[in-house]
């Protein structure tokens, strides 16, 4: 039933949310997913193998599809995400005043439905449908609410995943009639490695690797991903860096590498090194921007490289370590995007060249950055390092490539470089006199200080004590690595 | 008569009304191609049917007759498209004065 | 060379050239009467054929009906040669050589169909005879004979909707 | 005592919790108290412990917190380890920093309350993590300490945030110590791989089981992360340019505790060590060039404190030496000398500067002996110190690294007493030229000149003490029987010499003789060259190389900087821009431009569709025909 | 037999309806009212009520998939009869005719899902053309709908002539010498004789011509563009519907054993369709005609069907032909209302017409084939009926980069809607038409989300 909540709330909120006065619907919009937060913290409360946590109907008769979503540990860590995302969302941009506000969260809540859905489904069919509307609302959101550039952007970045996604779908499609019993369900799709050839295998990793390679997204199918953070309102910036990029690596933990192991196993060096040049492609290119939402959209493309780069590893700790980075990447980001937002709101611009000495006036608003600055570097005793120390262990201690050694060293350089971009980011905004501009700034708001400080908390206990994470992943990732090909 | 005479025969009438309809501009003209093309039609079918007469005429006396009756069916046809036919050019000519199937060329690209 | 040979050969040739003439001649008046001489060409043909029925038929509703409904518009219109502009020489062309290449593709595809032994008898059978497309036209092709109704009855519709005048 | 070692890095926890919360609240008097009084508490800790640890048969205590990694078959646990080793770093950490504290209470007293309570916060928190790094019972735990006092150094150096530069020596400082942290970094993987485990004891244990050619890249991965932190060549550039923090800090993390974490490090790993003679070698050598080269460079320097940073780092070096010798005892034993010594020269010079409000370089002093009687004393016992005159602390700690090198290879021996004779030269230079001859600074500066107020003399005065005696902690075995306390306290961890080479105490006492001699030496030559009349020119020729610290930066920023910042551009501009996203817009204009081309195919005529109807149709047979054969 | 019968009789009233009733909106009522009928009758002809028992002799065959088919034409029709019947009636001076000419093509619909033999093909698509030729002619006055009206007439002549060739060639090979489908394909001999392949082929592409595929599809732009809008509405829809039917059918009834040797034109046609439908329509101006280009794209996906036939295919077809037909006319019903066709007529349509702008969104994305709206699981059956033989899957692949080129020009729309701001047209429409907008496009969301409620009706067996 937890499941069914989890989609449902969001979903309904939503759709009563486009029949509300604007006022209304911002504060409904923050009642209904705070609701859904509790029932996800309560359904990952609940023992794993409650009856509470899996739902199955029979659903499209014809085609053997059910409408089966289940909160299993792959997907619970992301839905807690997702649900502690949106609150902090609306809560940091509380002030900020949309016309057509009503529509505006409406489509929030669906995107919100969409993702969990995305996280829960666990039939092909269901995932796809999933897959999209979470895709939908969000366009809208961009290219209503967005930047002056917004209809092109949000269109690039629209046609992107759409035609990712119908090359997922083709190889859904194969898969599913290459299943035992003609079904769409995640197990039947777990079972199709044994009837499908190699060589099947092989090119029906990329159909379905595009799709997620173009939401994560991966050197070279990223170039939607700075425009369109740039042109979209920052609230749904905060969605699709922190939430949407997470379905690229989910999609390829769950539907891609246990489905496909060959196809994965063969592909692997391949994608490594797409990984490994996008990472250090990206750190580069993030030293030079002097827009702040394109340095962190550039700075998320590495990260979200090392996480893929992890997956491929096919170790037990690097993919704990994925799981447990995908909370944190989406935490941190958040985080960044707040600041970026009240940086935006009082100064109007996002120029890093036209900023700065904030720290001596907005002291607090500068700890907090810092601290959470410090967490995407992964320093230790921040979350960032937990996630980022274990999917470099898994990396070097991957047995899918012979690679591993210089994967990790090549790789580890990104560890540098993204404490170039960041501090300098840090200095130039933060540091050094004030100029005109900046004068007169004043330190953060009560809401912002609530919401930066629940993020601070969360970096800081997740980074100094991580078990309950590990407790949260273990058995999933067991269960995921032991339907993978790993070289014996 | 090998039934290839008529074959080849029926096909060339047709070909001969295609290459009209390519190459004439006045819309009657084209339409009396068209009925050329219906007309080779017809033979060939009168053709056909007494081909298979022949063939199965011993078993069935009526073999074939489908064929003919079907022509039947096509002129009657044909005379319901000419009237509509010639009324839509009628039509044309009263607003534009011109039979010219490219003189009304607004709907392009 | 018997007499429905020639016969064959000489109505076959007439309708060929008629229907050139008709395709090539300036005047719609002309094409209209080489149209004419085609369809008695290929009447003969059905005569031939020993459809008589339908040879008759061809000529009336044909040659008679159909023709003269062209004549009279082409009349009413008094379209000459001078009034049809011409198409520019290169689509003509092109035209020709389209239907050339159709008659060529056609014939090619066709001549392995091996009909040697097959022939469309002349002179012979009965049941080009009325009677006996009378009696299966009111038996098995009865529903089609009825639907045609309705074909007409729309084109009739259609005639006075798009010629009356308003 | 020694389960409650947690205490000892919880006091200053508390402190920066408590002054990094309340900064805006409390006053400046409390912040200050708070911020010492939590160090002094944990220097009693472990103070305590301490006592406890020296007495006979007492076995290393771990102490686990919680688990704080375990995935698959790895476990790191959060917890401290108790052993001479630790206990050692402990109470220098905590004694010199509870010193250092209680100087910057007086020293700090121009910031305003919030800057001092974050200043203290600062402090705290970097004694926090020096604690964790030292206890850490693992890798893990002291990479945690390692990357946490890099931190603070860098918010430290950064501390004024208004002066750009002084930002971007902070950033300096961070990079650096990245590049080297993820050399330690990829070295913990490695152990990770082999061992399954981080922890020193398992890692220790097994360590034999290794082949050779693991071990040697492991150990040189962790050198790595060594001469970041502990500034030795190629990474110590950022050293200099950190003495932009406030002067205290130089004196706690950039001389006596932070910079020392590598050769820490390295004592701790020292099994690994001993197991990989090439790894040893290379940190023998490149300790000796550090020495070298930093020491050139401190004799052309005019900047109080830059002498002071590059004299720290030829002193590491000498460590590095000890340690690539296998002299860990010795080496650690540097590191506390050092830690009087330094700790002491540096709070001088603050209290010069202070005195000098803010002047740094020593061309504008002199003379200042009769102003300020106390830090020139005590000064003069630091350069003493450093310059290994008997029978000062100096002297003992690295005359028994020398005699070790000696041990190893003679060539070691002679590029140490030359560094030696090097550093004697620029210290007595520093000293001469800053408290002798007359004052050469202006008026308003000699207006108020005075002597510092009793919270900074008294770190003086007791460091000062500590730097005298502090070497008969470890007199060698030469002048008497069990004379080594140090060595034999040490002896559990380090295992005595290590594997030393023993060498006939008649070499020995020959060796201490030369570079005794050697030393004093130079100590008056320097003093006879710089007292009347100190090099105040422009320096020429290879000084000009000297002085310009033999254009390392340049060097970096040519090497490394600059084609990085011209590759970035080029990937920003040129692949991102023209190549990517230049073929994926491409593809959409391709579509458009098509579109309106097969429009054209529309139009218009009749004769022209049907003409194409059966060109199609023509086509369609033409394929028939050919699928046909 | 109902629908047949009905529909003709319909035809017969309302074109008398003109001389008695003289206000266009009771004709229009009447229409709707006739239309309700129709539907009921074959609704009942589907569950078995026959009340015309004829003995067709063979010429005609009614299965379930036929009746599906009309009851799918004739709901359309009706939705399409509440939308616009005024609008119809408003044509010109003869609306009773008009509706007339609709009943009698809905007949001529309902031979050709039905007919068994090549006569009745023929007859059925005459019916369907002719009265068509009227009305795309049906606005005198304007030359637009002259010249498409003429172009329409002459180019159907002549594919009708085509068509005959391809028949007659038919009967020559039939062995028999008959017209009916079963007996057309050979009997022992899985290969068909060269006159067959010939004769298969020209009508194949006489009906690629009806459909218009590419490239047969030239009239289409035209004449959709020309036609009145109520007029392209019907065609675009409910005749294309009918029209494909018959092409499914004649293909799945004759040739099925022979599906080999014609599958690869099928494959080339539908190529050739995807590609210059999706690619002409991106750089359209006026949307009118977008739809239509986008209409000829919709046929390259439905030509999958036909490559295939097998379960799968007659499901999806099912799906598609309803969701294409329900979207476009919801979309058409809105054009109607406008005056200005070109993209930028639709700039800030959102805010002033926020219903129907929410409608129009919902028929479009349905057209580009996004989930949860029918038009994806037509796409989806159209894939999948294709992958489940195995082979042809570049043309899948082909299909789908070319549903991304869609996604383009019909998100054009949705952006001028909504992200564009400008001042939307005047549109004179009433609270009933909204709500049917909304009936439609919750319709296309059912079908996306519950297809089997319209597929399963395919399996109910009525004795």
């Amino acid at each position: 039933m937890v499941p069914v909540l989890l989609i449902g709330i969001p979903l309904l909120a939503g759709l009563i949310g486009f029949s509300l006065k604007d006022a209304a619907a911002k504060t409904w919009a923050l009642f209904a997913s705070l609701l859904t937060l509790g029932v996800s913290l309560f359904g990952i409360c609940l023992p794993k193998d409650s009856r509470q946590l899996i739902f199955n109907e029979p659903w499209m008769g014809s085609l053997n599809s059910h409408f089966a979503i289940s909160l299993d540990g792959t997907g619970q860590i992301l839905c807690l995400l997702t649900a502690i995302a949106f609150p902090l969302i609306f809560i940091s941009t509380w002030k900020e005043e949309y016309k057509k506000a009503h529509n505006f969260f409406g489509l929030m809540l669906l995107s919100q439905a969409g993702l969990l859905g995305v996280f829960l489904a666990a039939d092909a069919l269901l995932f796809y449908f999933f897959w999209e509307l979470a895709l939908i609302p969000v366009y809208f959101l961009a290219s209503q609410w967005g930047g002056e550039k917004r209809i092109a952007a949000t269109f690039k970045f629209f046609i992107y995943t759409f035609l990712g996604s119908l090359m997922m779908l083709i190889a859904i499609i194969y898969i599913y009639f290459h299943t035992r019993d003609r079904s769409f369900a995640l197990s039947a799709f777990y079972q199709a490695h044994l009837i499908i050839s190699q060589e099947a295998q092989g090119w029906l990793f990329w159909f379905m690797f595009v799709a997620f390679a173009v939401k994560m997204p991966i050197f070279p199918f990223h170039t939607w991903q700075p425009d369109t953070y740039e042109q979209s309102p920052t609230a749904v910036t905060m969605v699709l860096s922190g939430l949407m990029v997470k379905m690229g690596v989910f999609g390829l933990l769950r539907w891609l590498a246990p489905v496909l192991p060959m196809g994965t196993y063969v592909w692997g060096d391949t994608i490594s090194m797409l990984c490994i040049i996008g990472m250090i492609y990206a750190s580069l290119i993030a030293m030079r921007q002097d827009d702040l939402k394109r340095m962190i959209a550039y700075s998320s493309i590495a990260h979200i490289g090392l996480m893929c780069l992890a997956v491929f590893a096919t170790t037990e700790i690097g993919i704990q370590g994925v799981m447990i980075q995908m909370f944190n990447h989406g935490i941190n980001i958040i985080g960044l995007w707040i600041v970026v937002y009240i940086i935006e709101k009082q100064f109007k611009t996002r120029k890093i060249s036209e900023l700065g000495g904030l720290a001596s006036k907005a002291p607090v608003l500068t700890a907090m950055l810092v601290i959470i600055t410090l967490a995407n570097i992964a320093l230790p005793l921040t979350n960032g390092f937990i996630g980022e120390f274990l999917m470099f262990t898994g990396i070097y201690s991957s047995k899918a490539t012979v690679y591993n050694v210089v994967f990790t060293v090549t790789a580890s350089l990104t560890i540098i470089l993204s404490a170039v971009y960041m501090l300098n980011m840090v200095q130039r905004v933060f540091y050094g006199p004030t100029n005109t501009l900046t004068e007169k700034a004043v330190d953060i708001r009560m809401n912002e200080k609530l919401v930066l400080g629940i993020i601070v908390v969360l970096i800081v206990i997740v980074g100094v004590y991580p078990e309950p994470l590990f407790r949260l992943t273990q058995d999933s990732v067991n269960a995921l690595l032991s339907k993978m090909f790993v070289k014996p | 008569m090998p039934i290839n005479y008529y074959i080849f025969l029926a096909v060339a009438l047709f070909c001969i009304g295609v290459a009209g309809v390519l190459t004439r501009r006045n819309a009657i003209i084209i339409f009396m191609c068209i009925e050329l093309m219906l007309n080779a039609v017809n033979l060939l079918l009168i053709a056909f049917s007494k081909m298979h007469h022949a063939t199965a005429a011993v078993t069935d006396p009526n073999a074939g007759i489908n064929g003919q009756i079907f022509v039947f069916f096509i002129m009657v046809v044909a005379a319901a498209e000419v009237s509509v036919g010639l009324a839509i050019i009628a039509m044309m000519y009263r607003n534009t004065h011109s039979v010219d199937v490219n003189f009304l060329n607004r709907l392009k690209h | 060379m018997s007499a429905t040979q020639f016969l064959f050969w000489f109505l076959s040739i007439l309708a060929l050239f008629s229907a050139i003439m008709m395709v090539v001649s300036k005047n719609p008046v002309y094409s209209v009467m080489w149209l004419i001489v085609v369809f008695f060409a290929i009447s003969g043909h059905y005569v031939l054929l020993n459809a008589q029925f339908l040879a008759i038929v061809n000529l009336i509703v044909y040659a008679g009906a159909i023709m003269v409904l062209f004549l009279f518009v082409i009349m009413l219109m008094n379209l000459n040669a001078e009034t049809e502009p011409q198409k520019n020489k290169w689509l003509k062309i092109a035209g020709v050589i389209g239907g050339g290449a159709l008659l060529l593709v056609l014939v090619a595809s066709l001549k392995e169909a091996d009909l040697h032994n097959r022939i469309a008898e002349t002179g012979r059978g009965e049941i080009g005879l009325i009677h006996n497309l009378g009696m299966v036209l009111f038996k098995e092709y009865v529903i089609p004979f009825e639907i045609s109704s309705v074909l007409f009855l729309s084109a009739m519709v259609g005639t006075v909707v798009i010629g009356k005048k308003d | 005592m020694s389960n409650y070692v947690y205490l000892v890095p919880l006091f200053p926890l508390i402190g920066f919790l408590i002054n990094g919360l309340f900064r805006k609240s409390i006053p400046k008097s409390l912040s200050g108290l708070i911020g010492s009084s939590m160090i002094l508490a944990s220097f009693v800790v472990s103070a305590g412990i301490f006592f406890q640890v020296k007495q006979e048969g007492f076995q290393p205590v771990i102490v686990t917190l919680f688990q704080f990694i375990h995935a698959d078959k790895l476990t790191i646990p959060f917890s401290f380890l108790v052993d001479p080793l630790s206990t050692l770093f402990l109470l220098i950490i905590t004694g010199v920093g509870f010193l250092i504290h209680l100087y910057s209470v007086g020293y700090m007293k121009e910031e305003n309350a919030p800057d001092y309570a974050k200043y203290f916060c600062y402090l705290n928190l970097f004694v926090f993590f020096m604690l964790l790094l030292v206890l850490g019972s693992n890798y893990v735990i002291l990479f945690i300490g390692w990357e946490g006092v890099g931190l603070c150094s860098h918010l430290l150096i950064g501390y004024w945030f208004k002066n750009i530069d002084y930002d971007n020596a902070a950033k300096k400082a961070f990079i650096m110590n990245r590049i080297g942290d993820v050399g330690f970094l990829i070295a913990i993987f490695a152990l990770i791989f082999k061992f399954n485990s981080v922890s020193f004891d398992t890692i220790f244990h097994a360590a034999p089981t290794a082949t050779t050619g693991f071990l040697t890249a492991v150990t040189l991965l962790l050198f790595l992360g060594a001469t970041g932190k502990s500034a030795q060549i190629p990474l110590y550039t950022w050293l200099p340019d950190a003495m932009a923090g406030p002067t205290p800090v130089s004196a706690l993390i950039h001389a006596a505790t932070m910079v020392t974490a590598g050769i820490y490090m390295i004592a701790r790993s020292h099994v690994l060590y001993n197991l990989a003679p090439v790894s040893q070698t290379v940190v023998a050598i490149t300790g000796l060039a550090t020495i070298i080269l930093a020491a050139l460079i401190a004799v052309k320097q005019n900047d109080i404190k830059k002498v002071l940073a590059y004299s720290t780092v030829s002193q590491l070096g000498y460590m590095f030496l000890g340690l690539g010798v296998g002299a860990y005892t010795e080496a650690v034993f540097h590191v506390l000398t050092h830690a009087f010594f330094k700790a002491l020269l540096f709070l001088c010079a603050g209290s010069v500067i202070h005195a000098m409000s803010g002047e740094q370089d020593i061309r504008n002093m002199g003379g200042l002996k009769k102003y300020l009687p106390i830090t020139h004393f005590t000064f003069l016992m630091g350069c003493l110190a450093i310059s290994g005159i008997p029978p000062f602390s100096g002297f003992f700690s690295k005359d028994e690294i020398l005699t070790a090198a000696y041990g190893k290879n003679p060539v070691y021996f002679i590029v140490g007493v030359a560094g030696a004779m090097i550093t004697a030269f620029y210290m007595f230079r520093l000293y001469a030229t800053t408290f002798l001859g007359n004052f050469r600074g202006t008026e308003k500066q000699q207006h108020h000149l005075h002597e510092s107020p009793s919270t900074i003399t008294i770190p003086l005065v007791v460091l000062a003490i500590l730097a005298v005696v502090g070497g008969f902690l470890g007199v060698p075995e030469l002048f008497a029987k069990n004379s080594n306390l140090l060595s034999h306290f040490l002896n559990p961890v380090l295992g005595g010499e290590g594997n030393a080479a023993e060498i006939p105490a008649s070499t020995e006492w020959m060796l201490m003789g030369i570079s005794t001699i050697l030393a004093i030496s130079m100590v008056l030559y320097a003093l006879s060259k710089f007292r009347k009349k100190p090099e105040l020119g422009e320096p020429v020729g290879f000084g000009k190389w000297m002085a310009d610290k033999f254009y390392v930066d340049e060097l970096y920023d040519a090497l490394i900087v600059k084609p990085l910042n011209a590759l970035a551009d080029f990937f920003n501009q040129v692949i991102e821009k023209k190549l990517i996203d230049g073929l994926v817009n491409g593809t959409g204009r391709l579509v458009q431009y098509s579109s309106r081309q097969l429009r054209y195919l529309q139009s218009g005529q009749v004769g022209g569709y049907v003409l194409l109807m059966v060109i199609g149709t023509v086509l369609l047979f033409v394929v028939q025909l050919f699928l046909r054969k | 037999m109902n629908a047949i019968i009905t529909s003709a009789i319909l035809g017969v009233i309302m074109m008398f309806s003109g001389i008695f009733l003289k206000k266009n909106s009771s004709i229009a009522a009447l229409a709707i009212l006739a239309i309700l009928i129709l539907l009921i009758m074959s609704i009942l002809d589907m569950s078995g009520y026959h009340f015309f028992q004829v003995d067709t002799h063979n010429m005609l065959e009614f299965e379930a998939f036929g009746h599906l088919i009309n009851c799918i034409a004739f709901a359309c029709t009706l939705a399409y009869f509440l939308l616009n019947a005024r609008d119809i009636a408003s044509i010109g001076n003869n609306p009773g005719e008009y509706f007339a000419l609709i009943f009698f093509v809905l007949c001529g619909i309902s031979i050709a899902t039905s007919f068994n033999s090549l006569l009745m093909l023929f007859i059925g698509i005459e019916i369907i053309s002719i009265p068509l030729y009227i009305l795309t002619g049906s606005d005198k006055r304007n030359l637009k709908s002259n010249e498409a009206s003429l172009k329409y007439f002459l180019m159907g002549a002549f594919s009708t002539g085509i068509m005959l060739l391809g028949i007659a060639f038919l009967y020559g090979s039939s062995a028999k010498g008959s017209f009916f489908l079963d007996d057309l394909a050979p009997v022992k001999s899985a290969t068909a004789s060269p006159m067959m392949m010939t004769g298969l082929l020209l009508l194949m592409i006489s009906m690629a011509f009806k459909v218009s595929a590419a490239p047969f599809h030239f009239w289409t732009p035209d004449v959709y563009d020309g036609a009145p809008t109520v007029i392209t509405s019907f065609m675009a829809t409910v005749v294309k519907a009918g029209t494909f039917i018959a092409f499914i059918r004649l293909f799945g009834n004759a040739f099925p054993d022979i599906k080999s040797q014609w599958q690869i034109y099928i494959a080339i046609i539908a190529t050739v369709t995807l590609f210059i439908g999706n690619i002409t329509a991106v750089f359209q101006q006026s949307v009118k005609r977008m739809l239509a280009y986008s209409s000829i794209a919709q046929v390259g996906f439905m030509l999958l069907s036909i490559l295939t036939l097998n379960t799968l295919a007659k499901e999806g077809i099912l799906l598609y032909v309803a969701v294409y037909s329900v979207a476009t006319i919801g979309l058409f019903a809105i054009l109607v209302k406008m005056k200005d066709f070109s993209f930028d007529g639709f700039n800030g349509m959102a805010k002033r017409y926020p219903v129907v702008a929410f409608a129009a969104t919902i028929f479009l994305l349905s057209l580009a084939g996004i989930p949860l709206t029918g038009g994806f699981l037509a796409k989806y059956y159209m894939i999948a009926t294709v992958m489940v033989t195995g082979s042809y899957l570049w043309l899948v692949i082909f299909a789908l980069l070319c549903a991304t080129v869609s996604v383009y020009y019909y998100f054009r729309v949705i952006q001028a809607m909504y992200f564009k701001d400008g001042l939307a047209q005047e549109l004179e429409i009433g609270p009933g038409f909204q709500l049917m907008l909304i009936l439609l496009s919750l319709v296309i969301i059912l079908l996306g989300i519950f297809p089997q409620l319209l597929i399963n009706r395919l399996y109910i067996i009525y004795i």
